[in-house]
């Protein structure tokens, strides 16, 4: 299990978390549709894995847990991929 | 209380017993269509008039039940539930409550499934695919409470199934017996956990296919209906990836059955353990990626259909090699012709037509014709009939001392086969030339089409026959109940069977073993030169000079 | 008169984890699902630019900054756990449960304001995806909250003792939880 | 060959039933195969006393073999028919030929909505004309359909052409087809759409050049 002494800092993780909303608001606000949609989701997918790693204690588990949360996002991802080709282009 | 046990055992039994209740309901279903479209707009006998929307509801009750109130708590949770503790050496399931409570959540979506018929305006009508707009505007079917119902029946069943899954997963994952390593894992529990993690991984864009469409129902958002906006295409991706995936679901526990059982009355090893593995696991990542072979024609962007048809003609691959080793273990063996052998070598033969007449669906051209017909449904009831029914009379049978401490009868049951065999034949093969002839399928009344007229005598033959397999099932019910009480008491190992389940009890104490068995080898031990006898049990220790014979 | 089935992990992960990953697992392809049909018919149909403007910005933004700082008050009970102070504990978990109830009750402010300006999940296809998808992931945070409730009163009547990796379990549910709100909040909100 | 299927009148339509008998060969002989080796392992190896199982696990490549090349036939009669099928699809749903007769189908509950362009050959001026459930065209031409669908989903299928496609609420989907034989011939729906699915349908009419210039002028007399 998680050892007592090294313990990812929580709070530090917490103040990222807030820092990377607060950029992706500035984001939205100040730059262009285009380039803020790239920064928003790039801020969100490191908030999502720093919630992972850190709160979810990943970073001590062994492989099974990793593929356990990665093979649902790749088949996400393939769902997504056929639907664009449908409703995005509209063939 | 044995209703509340947490027993894997007694919940395996209670999942049966709701598998068999819904079987005998879905036959029912099945017997009213086919009177329906062989003797149009008449009185079928012991029922009465069948009204078009009625015809409909039962065609798409058929589906529903069979699909997921049948095959799935049969094959799925009667087997895995009952064999995967045994099999893999453990005392019960890695959370029992969780267990008990999937099977009572599994009760209430049959309760709920069943409560949909006497609702007004019956049961769901818009096909057990439920494509919208159809299914999403309760004015287009006149249907309103009966599909909201269908849709609470379905959602917890995946529920329930889902806490299924959890438990088959972390308890292979952990509860294995010293020295029981994946690869000496029984292929049916290989087969059960991949289904289990197919299922999983599947059910949740159908999940939320299913709560769009319940607010498209109740709260009038607009999901699937164009004029608010929404796309119908969508539910078909949703419903179809988690669809084919689910056949598979179905399919793989009933091919795990007779990988088990084949070997026994063979007396000699499955051929390929390994590449039936490693076939296995590569169809399960392939049937990720085949579902729009049933949307070829639905609208889908055509530039799409090619990937889908190629990725689903070459799912026939791994599968045929499946076939392949089955038929090799055959290829010098001393083969006993007992009940679950007949049925595992029937399921066996009828899936090889099932997986031929696969190719013909896959590829896009073809489907072009045959698409909606009733090609497709003798298809798919050559793959799904075969694992449910042929592959579950030869599981019920074979485990059934181990099950209820009795015998079968072998005579009821050779001849409950050969019934069967025959007159599921006698539906399905001329089944495909209606379907050839074009043919639509879920039509009440084929008459009413000049085309389809110099088809009709088959369609009466079709029926005539569906309703001689339908009495031909009495044999295994009387079989199933007497055998209960009356059947010969069976000792530990009446196969003379190497899986571990066999060395425990029949029917197995609460715990199951006495002491946690010690695995020293695969259980395919068949014929092995290092001992005398033709079998070897997993947990039988190697005697210290291994006496090699001749 | 459950059978206590030692866990004899082969694995050496204990159950509960491997469960709850699997679940976890199965909850990524639902959310999954929903939000890949919401950006595809968005992209499909023109951007729903205009209908975002009617959101109430500022709820969400404080609803964000209640769901991070509730994963850190769960984080920290579980960090209790580990440290043994069943004060620790019983605190973060409260906190956690508190913050969580501040998210449902902003929600539920947020859908009445945006109903009484006639924007109701009939309004339109942006808007059933919105109380689609934040309607679902509130149920979710909704069975957070029971589940951390249950195991406040647990260790409040200090039973918890054999069972205190439940908690690290509810965590881990939490957390998922919060992540999908993570991707809701740009998702809806910022674009 | 043998007529289990209805009478083929489309362009397209031998290409399909070609593709349909060559699939119908490589499965049938793998079906004759197969379960032909069942049968005979059946009879030659069942049970009998005293004759002993060659024990043969199959784990090893040599030994696994056996099923190995097979299955490489398989993948290779596999990528065959995935290549004929490609040509076939690519040449009917891939691409539109040129037509200067552009009708629209529409699904309803319960017929078809077949709404013709009339002599200015564009959809939506005056001088359209809508007949319910009867199709009229012209052997030996390219027919372009458009399919829409005021409610559920339908599917316009005409046997004898050998063409299928979804009418999809909320999309035009185009598609094509071309009669190479006069007749009448039937198109029912073959999408659940309903209590009225069963027995929803019409006429396809092809007519040879005149009959099709004399029904054009009966129908649009001031031409």
């Amino acid at each position: 299990m998680t050892g007592d002494g090294h313990r990812p800092n929580y709070f530090l993780v917490w103040v990222w978390l807030l820092g990377l909303v607060i950029v992706s608001i500035m984001a939205s606000l100040l730059l262009r549709k285009s380039v803020a949609v790239y920064l928003i989701f790039a801020a969100a997918i490191v908030k999502a894995l720093l919630v992972a790693i850190n709160y979810m204690h990943l970073k001590y588990e062994r492989l099974l847990l990793y593929a356990l949360a990665i093979v649902p996002l790749l088949i996400v991802f393939v769902l997504l991929f056929a639907l664009f080709s449908d409703f995005v282009f509209h063939g | 209380m044995k209703i509340f046990s947490t027993d894997h055992k007694t919940i395996a039994k209670q999942y049966l017993t709701l598998g068999l209740f819904w079987a005998i309901v879905g036959g029912l279903t099945s017997y009213l269509i086919r009177w329906q479209v062989a003797y149009p707009d008449t009185e079928a006998p012991g029922w009465g008039f069948i009204a078009p929307d009625f015809y409909n509801m039962l065609v798409t009750m058929h589906g529903t039940i069979m699909v997921f109130f049948v095959a799935m708590p049969i094959l799925l949770a009667t087997f895995g539930n009952f064999l995967i503790p045994l099999m893999i050496g453990a005392r019960d399931m890695a959370f029992p409550r969780l267990n008990r409570l999937s099977v009572w959540v599994f009760a209430l979506a049959s309760l709920v499934l069943l409560l949909s018929f006497f609702v007004p305006g019956g049961a769901a009508s818009a096909g057990w695919t439920g494509y919208p707009p159809l299914s999403a505007n309760a004015t287009y079917t006149g249907v309103n409470w009966g599909l909201n119902l269908w849709l609470v029946a379905l959602a917890l069943e995946f529920v329930s199934f889902l806490m299924g899954g959890i438990n088959f997963l972390t308890t292979t994952i952990n509860l294995r017996a010293p020295g029981m390593t994946f690869f000496r894992l029984p292929l049916i529990v290989w087969m059960q956990i991949t289904a289990a993690v197919l299922f999983m991984l599947s059910v949740g864009p159908l999940i939320a296919g299913a709560v769009m469409l319940l607010l498209d129902r109740v709260a009038g958002t607009t999901f699937y209906l164009p004029e608010g906006g929404g796309e119908p295409l969508l539910w078909q991706h949703l419903f179809w990836f988690f669809g084919h995936p689910e056949v598979y679901v179905i399919f793989l526990p009933g091919l795990g059955i007779v990988l088990e059982i084949m070997p026994v009355f063979s007396r000699k090893p499955i051929f390929g353990y390994r590449p039936i593995i490693y076939s296995t696991i590569a169809a399960g990542m392939l049937s990720f990626v085949v579902w729009a072979h049933h949307q070829f024609l639905s609208g889908m962007d055509p530039r799409l259909a090619m990937p889908f048809s190629i990725t689903t003609i070459l799912i026939s691959v791994p599968f045929a090699l499946i076939v392949f080793a089955m038929i090799a273990t055959l290829w010098r063996a001393s083969i006993s012709f007992s009940t679950p052998m007949l049925f595992a070598i029937g399921t066996l033969s009828i899936f090889i037509i099932g997986g031929l007449t696969g190719i013909f669906n896959g590829s896009a051209p073809v489907d072009i014709y045959i698409h909606g017909t009733y090609f497709v449904v003798a298809h798919f009831h050559f793959t799904l009939f075969s694992a449910t029914f042929f592959a579950g009379f030869a599981g019920i049978t074979y485990w059934f001392p181990k099950m209820f401490g009795r015998m079968m009868n072998e005579t009821l049951g050779k001849i409950h086969f050969w019934l069967t065999l025959i007159f599921f034949n006698a539906v399905f093969i001329p089944m495909h030339f209606v379907g050839l002839g074009g043919m639509m399928r879920r039509i009440a009344n084929p008459m009413q089409y000049e085309f389809l007229q110099p088809l009709q005598p088959t369609n009466v033959f079709i029926t005539l026959a569906a309703v001689l397999l339908i009495v031909g099932q009495i044999p295994f019910v009387v079989n199933f109940f007497w055998s209960l009480f009356r059947g010969r008491v069976a000792e530990r190992n009446p196969w003379q069977a190497n899986t571990l389940e066999w060395s425990a009890g029949s029917p197995p104490p609460h715990g199951n073993f006495e002491r946690v068995p010690v695995v020293y080898r695969s259980p395919y031990e068949y014929s092995s030169p290092e001992v005398v006898e033709d079998w070897l049990p997993q947990d039988r220790p190697p005697e210290p000079s291994t006496a090699a014979r001749q | 008169m459950a059978t206590r089935t030692e866990t004899l992990t082969s694995t050496g992960i204990p159950s509960g984890k491997v469960g709850v990953w699997w679940f976890l697992a199965s909850e990524i392809t639902v959310f999954g699902g929903l939000i890949a049909c919401y950006i595809v018919v968005r992209l499909g149909s023109g951007g729903w630019g205009e209908a975002t403007t009617h959101l109430n910005f500022s709820l969400a933004l404080a609803n964000t900054f209640v769901l991070l700082t509730s994963s850190l008050t769960m984080v920290l009970a579980f960090a209790g756990v580990q440290d043994g102070s069943p004060k620790g504990l019983r605190i973060s978990l409260l906190l956690t449960i508190l913050l969580g109830l501040i998210f449902l009750a902003i929600k539920a402010f947020e859908y009445a304001g945006e109903i009484r300006e006639g924007f109701t999940p009939a309004a339109g296809i942006f808007w059933s995806f919105y109380y689609g998808m934040t309607g679902l992931h509130a149920l979710h945070v909704l069975a957070g909250v029971a589940v951390n409730s249950i195991l406040l009163i647990e260790a409040l009547g200090d039973i918890l003792r054999p069972n205190e990796h439940r908690v690290e379990l509810a965590g881990l549910y939490w957390h998922f939880v919060d992540i999908v709100w993570i991707f809701l909040f740009p998702l809806l909100y910022l674009t | 060959m043998l007529n289990w299927f209805p009478e083929n009148v489309s362009s397209f339509g031998g290409d399909i039933d070609s593709l349909f008998y060559l699939i119908l060969y490589i499965t049938g002989a793998w079906f004759l195969l197969t379960e032909g080796l069942i049968l005979f392992f059946l009879v030659r190896y069942r049970r009998r006393e005293g004759r002993r199982v060659t024990y043969y696990h199959g784990n090893n490549l040599k030994q696994a073999a056996w099923i190995l090349i097979p299955g490489l036939i398989v993948l290779l009669l596999d990528l065959w028919v995935d290549f004929r099928g490609a040509e076939v699809w690519a040449k009917i749903k891939g691409h539109m030929p040129a037509s200067d007769l552009r009708i629209q189908v529409t699904g309803k509950q319960f017929n078809w909505e077949i709404v013709y362009p009339g002599p200015d050959g564009k959809l939506g001026t005056a001088d359209d004309l809508q007949m319910d459930n009867e199709l009229h065209i012209p052997a030996g031409k390219v027919v372009r359909v458009v399919l829409k669908s005021k409610d559920v989903i339908h599917s316009f299928f005409l046997p004898n052409l050998r063409f299928k496609q979804d009418a999809v609420p909320g999309r035009e989907i185009e598609a094509w087809f071309q009669a190479t034989k006069p007749g009448r011939f039937e198109m029912p729906c073959s999408e659940l759409c309903g209590f009225g699915h069963s027995g929803m349908g019409g006429q396809l009419f092809v007519h040879t050049p005149e009959e099709y210039e004399k029904w054009v002028r009966e129908h649009w007399p001031e031409k």
